[in-house]
C-alpha cells in the first residue's frame, strides 16, 4: 500500500503519457526539419485548425468514457452555422445570435439526450439518425446559400492574434475551456461518475449515480459545445453554409481515441486527448508543408490511429511473454 | 526545398516596385505556381491544371498541384495556407465558397502571392484575376438552345440535373437559363424540376432515376455539370428510356463517347478546359511578372491561345464553348 | 416472436410503398420496382457482411474504401484485359475485399485492437492507398468492355444478375447465422465474449472469418458497384460505411451485438434505398431529403426498440407467479 | 487425471505455487481454501483458461498442453466456473447445447432434438425453466442452474465445479448433489468448491486444502473434522461463527407497507428497528433481492410506501435512498456491487465522492485515505490500492464492497448474499462486524440463501414465498423446520 513507484512507473508508461512525448517530439522534429513550420504564422494556422477538434472532442471525450458516442456532433455544427446564417439574415444582431446558436446546439444535444438515455436506445444508432436529420435541417434552413456578410471585428477576432503577436485569439478560449473541462473530468466526483458509468453502468446505478441524467447533461454539453464551433467555424470562414464541417465527426473521434480513450469506456485521459489532438494536426501540418498530398495524409492518420491502439498491446504482450519465460528458466533450474 | 530562396527574393521586390503595369516587362522564369482546384481526383479538374502544368513548363517555372479530397470551402482554406507558407510566386484557385477562402487569399496576397482564381471565382475583392471559362449568359443561353434542339419542335417536359445545391457556377447558369425559358421562343418548354446530384456519381444516378419516374413525359435532361450529365446518359443507355429521352448539357468527351455513339445523347456542350488552366497560369505569370495588375484593359499574351484582354472586375473570358456531337466528337481527347 | 422486429420494417416499406405508388403510380411500374431493387443489390451485399461483423459485437466501418478500392481494382484490370470472364473480376473483386478483411481481423483479434478503432483506421487508410493508386485518373465506361458492363442489366429468368447475387448472399448469409453451428457461436461471441473463450469457441478462427466475409462482400459489391455504374474513380463508395450501419441498425441487428438477423439487415437496406427513391418520386424538396431520412431512421430505430420492450415484458409476465 | 506441482502467477502475485493432487474416477474430490488462496485459478488451468508458469496436467497418465477452453474441454473436462457464463442473447436450450448442438443430415441444427434434450436434464435437475426463452433476466440462482445443466449435458469425464452452490438454496442443492452422486458412481472425476463444509462432507471423498496459493494436504474427507480442516485452511483455530450479540433494539428505522411490483412481488410490509438485524428468507427465487433493490430504490416498484424514519422516500431513486442513510450490499457483485476496471480506492469512494469533495474537487489523497482504513479494518487481501478490483479474488472483491457501503456511514445497512463465496474465517469476521455495526445502533436488513446464517444472526426472520411474505418469526420461534415450512409453501401457524 506504501508501495507507489510501481503505480508511478505505470502511469509513465501509459498510453497518454506516450502521445503526449511524442507530440513534442514531432513538434520540435517538424520546426528544425521543416522549413517554415517553426514560424509564428504557422502556428496561428495550425491553432486555427485544431480549434474545431479540439473543442468538440473535449465533451465527446466524456461521453466515450461513458461507452457512449455521439458521431451527430459536425452536424450539428452545420446546423448551427445554418442558423446563424439564416438569422444575420433575419437582421438579428450577432450579440444575440452567438449565444442563440450555442443554445440550438444544446436543443440538437436534448434531442440526442432524450433519445439516447429516456428511450434507452443506442448512440451509435441513434446519433447516426440525427447526423443525416441535422445536417437535412442545415440545408433546409439555409438551402444551397451562403451567407458572409458578417461583421468584421468578430471574424476578425476568430482568425486574429493576441496584440498582433503570436499567439491567436481562439487560444485563451481553447485553453479556458480544456482546463474546465480538465479539471471537471479528473477531479470532480461528476468526473469519476464518469469512468463508473463507462466501466460498469449498473454497478454506477446501484452506487446511487444517476446513469442516465448524467449521460443526457452530457449530450447536452456536447450539442452546445458542436453549436459553439459552429459559430467560431462560421466566423472563421465568414461564411455560414449548410454543408461546413461536414465529415468532421470521425476526425474528432479518431483524434479522441488517439488520444488512449477506450472506445468501450471507462478508460482514457483529457491530457491524453489534448495531445491526440496536437499530434494529428501538427503532423498534418507539417506533411502538408513538405508537399505530401491529402491522400498520403489519409494513410498517416489511419495508421496512427490503428498503432495508438496496436503498439502498447504488443509491448504488454511481449513483457509478459519475456516474464514467463524468465519464471520458466528459473523453474527449470 | 529551400533551393528557391533566391527567385523568392527576386520576385518579391519586382512585384513590389512596379505597383503600376509594365507592358513590356519579360515574364520571369522560375516562379513558383500552385494549383489549387476545388477538389483532387476530379477529371475534369484534372484536364484543367493539366493545361496548367503545361503552361508552367513553357514558362520555366515550378508547377505544383494540391488540393483536398473533398470539395468543401474549409479543407481549401488548409491548403492556401499552406501555399502562403511555402512562399508560392502565385495561387491559381477554383473557389469553393466565394467568401470562406476570402480571408486567407488575402492574407496570401498580403504576403506578395498573386491569387488567380478559374473555375469558381472567389469574391472579386480577394483575387487578382479571375479566369472565366466562357460568360455566364453565355452558357447559360446555350444550355436553354440545346434543350429545345433536343426537345423537338412540339417541347415539352425538361428537367435540370445539377451538381450541389450552393455551387455557384451552375447556380448562375440556371439562373441565365430559367430567365431565357421566360422568352416566346421557348414558350414549349417547361421546366419541371432542378435535381441535385451532388456531383456525386451515385446521387447523380439516382437522381436521373427518380426524375424520371416523377415526371413520365419528360423529353429532356439538362445537366450542366460533367458528373451529372455522364450518370443521366449512362442511366438512360441502359434503361427503357433511351431514345425518348434525350440528355444534354456540359460534359467531358472523354466521358461522353459511348453514350454520343450509341445515340443517348446527340449534342453537348464544353470549352476546352485545359485551355482554362493553361490561360491561368499565363495570367498568373504574366502579373507576377509586373506586365499587368488586374485592371480592366490590360492586355497579355497567353502563348498557343493568343492575346487576351482583362475585362471588368478583373475577369478574362476564355472564349465561347465548343458543341459536340458525333461527327466532331472524335476529334477531341480530354 | 422474434419474427415481429423484421416484421415491423415489412410494414414500414408496405406503408411507403404504398403511400408512394397512389401519389405516383409509376412508382410500381416495372422499371421503377427494377431501379429499386438494382439500387438495393450492392447495399444489401454489404449490409449481409457488416450484420454478420455487428453480431460478434463489432464493427466494420471500412466497407466503403474496401468498396472502392476493389472497384477501382477490378475495373482497371478489366480495362486492360478486355477479354476476361465476368467471374474472374467478381473473383478477384472478392479476393481484394478478403485479404483487407484479413487485416482488419487480424489487427482486431491478435493486435486486440477494438474494432471501431481498427476499421476507422483502415477506412482511412485502404482510401488513401486507392486515392494514391488512382490519383485523378477515371475509367470509364468506354474503356470497360461490353460483357462487363451489360453484366449488370442482364437477366436470368427476368431477374437481373445482381439482384439474383444479392438474394444468394442474403439467402445463404441468413442460413449460415440461423442453421450452422458456427452462426450460432458468432451469435454467442456477440452476446458475452468472454463466455465464448471459456465455451471452447474458436473465436479467433470465427472473427477472423466474420471479417473476411464483410471484406469479401464489400469487394464483391465493388464489382458490382463497377458493372453497375460504369464509371470508377478512386472515391466510389466515399462514405458508404454509414449507410451499410444504418441498414443494419434499421434492420433490428443490435449494435452490442447477440442478436439481429441477416435478412433483416438486408431488409433495412432496402428500406433505405426505397426510402430514398420515395423521396424522389414524391417530390419532396431536395432540401428536406437528408433530414427525412435522418428522422425516419430514428424512427425505425424506436420501432424497433419498442418491439424489443414488448418481447421483454411478455417474457416478464410468462415467468411471474405472483 | 492429474495436477502435478503447477504454479501461476499474475504480475507480482503468485496465485498458486507448486500444488499437486491427483482427481480419481468415480470419487468426488473438494478443494478448499480461504479467499485468495488460489483455487479458481486452478480449476481455469485445469479448463485451459490459464497456461501454468511451471509443471504439468495429465489426463490418462500423459502429459497435456491446453492451448485453450476448446483443448480442455475435447480432453474431457467439463468446468461450472465460479461466475456464470452464459450467453443473454440465446435461448437457454441453445445455452446449453453451444458446441454440441445436435445435427441433421445437412449439418444443419436440429432446434427440436436441442430443445429436448434441454428438457430431458432440466427434468433430471428438477428445474421449471423454458428452454426457448433467453438467458437475459435469469436470476443468479437460475443462471446457475443452467450452468450446471450445461455442464451435466457435456458428458464429461471430469467435471469440476467452482462454488456451483453459491447461489443456490439447500432444495436445490440436494438435488443437484443426487445427480453428481450418480455421476460419480457412472465412473466421472469430480472436483468440488465450496465454502460450505456440510456440502463437503455429504459429497466428497477426498479433500485437498490450500492456503495463500500453496499446498497444505490432500487427505480423506472422512479422517478430517471440520474443524481440523479450517485450522489448516487458516493456520489458526477460529472464534464461534455466528457471534450474535444481544441487543435493545431501538426505534423504527425503516418501514415497509404494502409494497407491490407486479410479475415480482406483491404487498409486502415489515419494518425494521436500530440495533436489529431482520433476515429475508426463502428459497431461490422468492424476490427477496426484488423486493430490497425496490426499496433501496435501483428498481422501480408499483405500489406502496417506503419510510425511513418516518420519512418516505422518493420512489426508484437510490440518491435519496443513501440520503436517508441507507447503503445496500447487492447480491451480484460482478454486475452491481463493483466496477471491475476501476481500482479498489475508486470503487470503495464512488458512492460518497460528493462527501470527500473539497470545494467541488477530489484529490486523490483523500480518496486513498478513506479506501484504505475501511479495506484495513475488513482484512482486505490486496496488492496496491491502485489496483482493479477485478484482479481480487472473490471474496477480497465481496470485501471492497462491503467496505465501499460501510464508508458511507450507514444508518440502515442492507447485505444481499454478504457471505456468498467467502472463506470461514472471513465470514465469522463480516458476521462479527454485522453484529458489532448492529450492537451500535445500525439497523442490518439480511437476505441470505443460508438457513444456518439466518438462524444464527437475526433477531427476526421473514420468509417470502414467490413474491408474497409467507410468516415472520421471531429469533425464538425460528427453527430450520419452521422457516423452510414457510419457505416452500405451507404456511405455519405463528
Ligand atoms: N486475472 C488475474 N489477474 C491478477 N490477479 C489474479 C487474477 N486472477 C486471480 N488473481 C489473484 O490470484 C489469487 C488467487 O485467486 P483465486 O480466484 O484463484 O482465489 P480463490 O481461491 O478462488 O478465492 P475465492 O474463494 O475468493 O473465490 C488472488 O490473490 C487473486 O487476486
Ligand atoms: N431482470 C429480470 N427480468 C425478468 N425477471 C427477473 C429479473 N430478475 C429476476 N427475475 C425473476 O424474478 C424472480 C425473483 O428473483 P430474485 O433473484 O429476486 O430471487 P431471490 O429471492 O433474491 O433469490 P436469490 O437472490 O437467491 O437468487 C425470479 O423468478 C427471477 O427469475
Ligand atoms: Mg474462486
Ligand atoms: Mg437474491
Amino acid at each position: 500500500m506504501s508501495d507507489t513507484r510501481p503505480a508511478w512507473r505505470s502511469r509513465l508508461t501509459g498510453w497518454d503519457t506516450i502521445i503526449a512525448v511524442l507530440t513534442v517530439l514531432v513538434l520540435i522534429i517538424a520546426s528544425f526539419s521543416v522549413e517554415n513550420f517553426g514560424t509564428s504564422r504557422n502556428f496561428t494556422f495550425m491553432v486555427l485548425d485544431l480549434l474545431p477538434i479540439i473543442l468538440i472532442a473535449l465533451p465527446m471525450t466524456m461521453i466515450i468514457v461513458t461507452g457512449e458516442i455521439d458521431l451527430s456532433v459536425a452536424s450539428t455544427l452545420g446546423l448551427t452555422s445554418s442558423m446563424m446564417g439564416w438569422l444575420w439574415n433575419q437582421g438579428l444582431s450577432i450579440e444575440t445570435i452567438i449565444p442563440l446558436c450555442v443554445v440550438i446546439g444544446a436543443i440538437c444535444g436534448v434531442v440526442n439526450g432524450f433519445l439516447i438515455t429516456g428511450l434507452g436506445l443506442p448512440s451509435l444508432a441513434v446519433t447516426i439518425g440525427t447526423l443525416a436529420l441535422y445536417r437535412g435541417l442545415a440545408f433546409v434552413v439555409l438551402g444551397d446559400g451562403a451567407v458572409a456578410d458578417f461583421p468584421w471585428n468578430y471574424t476578425g477576432w476568430v482568425t486574429g492574434t493576441i496584440g498582433d503577436g503570436a499567439v491567436p485569439n481562439v487560444l485563451i478560449l481553447i485553453v479556458a475551456l480544456a482546463v474546465i473541462f480538465g479539471i471537471v473530468q479528473h477531479a470532480t466526483p461528476f468526473g469519476r461518475s464518469l469512468y463508473a458509468i463507462g466501466a460498469n453502468a449498473q454497478a454506477a446505478h446501484f452506487s446511487g449515480i444517476r446513469v442516465a441524467r448524467t449521460k443526457f447533461w452530457l449530450y447536452v454539453v456536447s450539442g452546445a459545445v458542436a453549436g459553439l464551433v459552429g459559430v467560431l467555424w462560421t466566423l472563421r470562414y465568414s461564411s455560414a453554409r449548410a454543408d461546413n464541417g461536414a465529415g468532421l465527426e470521425l476526425a474528432v473521434v479518431a483524434a479522441v481515441l488517439l488520444g488512449g480513450v477506450s472506445i468501450f469506456g471507462g478508460k482514457g485521459s483529457l491530457p491524453g486527448v489534448l495531445a491526440g489532438v496536437v499530434l494529428l494536426t501538427a503532423l498534418q501540418n507539417a506533411l502538408r508543408l513538405e508537399d505530401v498530398s491529402g491522400q498520403a495524409l489519409n494513410i498517416v492518420t489511419g495508421s496512427l490511429l490503428v498503432l495508438s491502439v496496436l503498439l502498447p498491446n504488443i509491448t504488454t504482450a511481449v513483457r509478459g511473454n519475456w516474464h514467463r519465460r524468465k519464471l520458466r528458466q528459473a523453474a527449470a533450474r | 526545398g529551400g533551393t528557391t530562396k533566391d527567385s523568392n527574393t527576386n520576385s518579391g521586390s519586382g512585384t513590389q516596385a512596379s505597383a503600376a503595369a509594365d507592358p513590356n516587362a519579360a515574364l520571369k522564369e522560375g516562379l513558383k505556381i500552385a494549383f489549387l482546384p476545388k477538389q483532387l481526383n476530379n477529371p475534369y479538374s484534372d484536364v484543367e491544371t493539366g493545361g496548367g502544368k503545361v503552361a508552367v513548363g513553357e514558362l520555366k517555372g515550378e508547377y505544383k498541384l494540391v488540393g483536398p479530397n473533398d470539395a468543401s470551402a474549409s479543407s481549401q482554406v488548409s491548403y492556401i495556407n499552406t501555399l502562403i507558407q511555402q512562399q508560392q510566386d502565385v495561387i491559381v484557385v477554383a473557389a469553393n465558397d466565394p467568401n470562406a477562402v476570402c480571408p486567407s487569399l488575402n492574407q496570401a496576397r498580403a504576403a506578395k502571392i498573386k491569387v488567380i482564381t478559374f473555375d469558381s471565382d472567389a469574391s472579386k475583392d480577394c483575387r487578382d484575376a479571375f479566369i472565366n471559362q466562357a460568360t455566364t449568359q453565355g452558357i447559360g443561353e446555350s444550355l436553354a438552345k440545346m434543350a429545345l434542339e433536343q426537345a423537338g419542335s412540339d417541347g415539352g417536359e425538361i428537367a435540370v440535373l445539377s451538381a450541389t445545391p450552393n455551387a455557384t457556377n451552375q447556380n448562375s447558369w440556371i439562373e441565365v437559363m430559367k430567365k431565357e425559358l421566360e422568352k416566346p421562343d421557348y414558350a414549349k418548354l417547361k421546366l419541371v424540376k432542378v435535381a441535385y446530384g451532388n456531383d456525386d456519381d451515385q446521387k447523380s444516378f439516382q437522381e436521373a432515376q427518380g426524375l424520371l419516374q416523377s415526371y413520365p413525359n419528360l423529353k429532356v435532361i439538362v445537366a450542366p455539370t460533367t458528373v451529372g450529365i455522364a450518370a443521366a446518359a449512362r442511366y438512360i443507355s441502359s434503361s427503357s428510356y433511351k431514345g425518348k429521352v434525350a440528355v444534354t448539357g456540359l460534359g467531358l468527351p472523354n466521358q461522353m463517347r459511348e453514350y454520343v455513339k450509341d445515340n443517348t445523347v446527340t449534342k453537348f456542350a464544353l470549352w476546352n478546359p485545359a485551355d482554362i488552366g493553361y490561360l491561368a497560369a499565363y495570367a498568373g505569370a504574366a502579373m507576377a511578372s509586373g506586365q499587368i495588375t488586374g485592371a480592366e484593359g490590360e492586355k497579355f499574351k497567353a502563348g498557343k491561345l493568343g492575346e487576351y484582354t482583362i475585362g471588368a472586375n478583373g475577369e478574362i473570358v476564355l472564349g465561347p464553348p465548343t458543341e459536340f456531337t458525333k461527327e466532331n466528337i472524335d476529334q477531341f481527347n480530354f | 416472436m422474434l419474427k415481429t422486429r423484421e416484421l415491423g420494417i415489412v410494414l414500414a416499406l408496405a406503408i411507403l410503398v404504398a403511400y408512394t405508388a397512389i401519389d405516383n403510380p409509376r412508382f410500381l411500374s416495372g422499371q421503377s420496382i427494377r431501379d429499386n431493387l438494382l439500387n438495393t443489390a450492392i447495399l444489401a451485399v454489404m449490409a449481409t457482411g457488416q450484420a454478420v461483423v455487428v453480431i460478434t459485437r463489432n464493427i466494420d466501418l471500412s466497407v466503403g474504401s474496401v468498396l472502392g478500392l476493389s472497384a477501382f481494382t477490378v475495373a482497371t484490370m478489366m480495362s486492360n484485359n478486355q477479354d476476361l470472364p465476368m467471374i474472374v473480376a467478381i473473383l478477384a473483386g472478392l479476393a481484394v475485399g478478403a485479404v483487407a478483411g484479413l487485416l482488419n481481423g487480424v489487427l482486431v483479434r491478435y493486435g486486440k485492437v477494438p474494432a471501431l478503432v481498427v476499421t476507422l483506421g483502415t477506412l482511412y487508410i485502404y482510401r488513401g492507398i486507392t486515392y494514391s493508386w488512382a490519383g485523378g485518373s477515371q475509367v470509364n465506361a468506354d474503356e470497360l468492355p461490353r460483357h462487363f458492363l451489360t453484366f449488370a442489366n442482364d437477366n436470368l429468368l427476368g431477374i437481373p444478375w445482381l439482384v439474383l447475387i444479392a438474394l444468394i448472399v442474403v439467402g445463404a448469409g441468413s442460413l449460415m447465422m440461423r442453421n450452422y453451428r458456427v452462426g450460432r457461436e458468432l451469435y454467442a461471441m456477440g452476446s458475452s465474449p468472454a463466455a465464448a473463450e471459456l465455451a471452447g469457441i474458436k473465436v479467433a478462427r470465427n472473427l477472423l472469418g466474420a471479417f473476411v466475409l464483410s471484406g469479401a462482400l464489400a469487394g464483391l459489391a465493388g464489382v458490382l458497384y463497377a458493372a453497375r455504374f460504369g464509371t470508377v474513380d478512386a472515391a466510389a463508395g466515399n462514405g458508404y460505411e454509414l449507410n451499410v450501419v444504418a441498414a443494419v441498425v434499421v434492420g433490428g441487428v443490435a449494435v452490442f451485438g447477440g442478436s439481429g438477423t441477416v435478412w433483416g439487415a438486408a431488409l433495412g437496406a432496402l428500406l433505405l434505398t426505397v426510402i430514398g427513391s420515395a423521396l424522389a418520386v414524391l417530390d419532396i424538396n431536395q432540401f428536406w431529403q437528408q433530414a427525412i431520412v435522418g428522422a425516419l431512421i430514428i424512427l425505425a430505430i424506436c420501432a424497433d426498440r419498442l418491439v424489443a420492450v414488448r418481447i421483454g415484458r411478455s417474457l416478464r409476465k410468462r415467468d411471474a407467479h405472483v | 487425471m492429474e495436477v502435478r506441482n503447477v504454479s501461476k502467477s499474475f504480475g507480482a502475485v503468485a496465485a498458486v505455487q507448486g500444488v499437486s493432487f491427483p482427481l480419481h474416477p468415480g470419487e468426488a474430490h473438494a478443494l478448499v481454501g480461504e479467499n485468495g488462496a488460489g483455487k479458481s485459478t486452478i480449476v481455469k488451468m485445469l479448463a485451459g483458461v490459464h497456461r501454468p508458469d511451471t509443471g504439468t496436467l495429465r489426463v490418462d497418465g500423459s502429459d497435456v498442453d491446453f492451448s485453450g477452453p476448446a483443448d480442455a474441454k475435447a480432453a474431457g473436462i467439463a468446468v461450472i466456473y465460479q461466475e456464470p457464463t452464459l450467453f443473454p442473447d440465446l435461448s437457454v436450450a441453445e445455452n446449453i447445447a453451444m458446441g454440441n448442438q445436435p445435427l441433421t443430415r445437412l449439418r444443419q441444427i436440429d432446434r427440436k432434438q436441442m430443445h429436448a434434450n434441454a428438457e430431458r436434464l432440466f427434468r433430471r435437475l428438477g428445474v421449471p425453466l423454458d428452454p426457448t426463452r433467453p438467458a437475459r433476466g435469469l436470476s443468479i440462482a437460475d443462471q446457475q442452474l443452467v450452468e450446471i445443466a450445461k455442464a451435466l449435458s457435456a458428458e464429461a469425464r471430469v467435471l469440476i465445479m467452482d462454488e456451483p452452490t453459491a447461489a443456490l438454496s439447500a432444495v436445490e442443492v440436494e438435488r443437484l448433489f443426487a445427480v453428481v452422486r450418480s455421476l460419480r458412481d457412472e465412473g466421472a472425476a469430480i472436483m468440488f468448491i465450496s465454502h460450505r463444509f456440510e456440502e463437503i462432507t455429504a459429497l466428497c471423498q477426498r479433500v485437498t486444502i490450500m492456503r495463500d496459493g500453496r499446498h497444505v494436504a490432500t487427505e480423506m474427507v472422512a479422517d478430517l473434522s471440520v474443524d481440523d480442516m479450517i485450522r489448516r485452511m487458516v493456520g489458526r483455530d477460529l472464534s464461534a461463527l455466528f457471534p450474535k450479540q444481544e441487543v435493545e433494539p431501538g426505534e423504527v428505522v425503516l418501514e415497509v407497507e404494502g409494497l407491490s411490483r407486479e410479475g415480482v412481488f406483491r404487498d409486502i410490509s415489515f419494518s425494521v428497528r436500530a440495533g436489529e438485524i431482520v433476515a429475508l428468507a426463502g428459497l431461490v427465487g422468492a424476490g427477496r433481492s426484488e423486493v430490497m433493490q425496490a426499496v433501496f430504490g435501483v428498481d422501480p416498484y408499483d405500489s406502496g410506501t417506503v419510510k425511513v424514519h418516518g420519512r418516505r422516500l422518493k420512489r426508484n431513486e437510490p440518491r435519496a435512498a443513501m440520503a436517508a442513510g441507507m447503503a445496500l450490499v447487492p447480491e451480484d457483485r460482478r454486475q452491481q456491487g463493483l466496477v471491475m476496471d476501476l481500482s479498489i480506492e475508486r470503487n470503495v469512494t464512488l458512492p460518497r465522492a460528493r462527501k470527500l469533495a473539497r470545494l467541488g474537487l477530489l484529490f486523490g489523497g483523500t480518496e486513498r485515505e478513506a479506501a484504505e482504513t475501511w479495506t484495513r479494518r475488513l482484512q482486505t487481501k490486496l496488492g496496491r490500492l491502485s489496483d482493479a478490483v477485478g484482479t481480487l479474488s472473490g471474496g477480497n472483491q465481496q470485501k471492497v464492497v462491503l467496505a465501499k457501503w460501510l464508508a458511507t456511514g450507514p444508518k440502515l445497512l442492507i447485505v444481499d448474499e454478504p457471505t456468498r463465496g467467502i472463506d470461514v474465517g472471513t465470514k465469522a469476521e463480516v458476521h462479527r462486524l454485522m453484529s458489532s455495526l448492529a450492537a451500535d445502533g445500525l439497523a442490518v436488513v439480511m437476505v441470505s440463501s443460508e438457513l444456518p446464517e439466518v438462524l444464527g444472526m437475526a433477531d427476526r426472520i421473514i420468509v417470502l414465498r414467490e413474491g408474497r411474505v409467507t410468516a415472520e418469526l421471531t429469533r425464538g420461534e425460528a427453527t430450520e423446520e419452521s422457516v423452510m415450512y414457510a419457505a416452500m409453501g405451507q404456511e405455519v401457524a405463528v
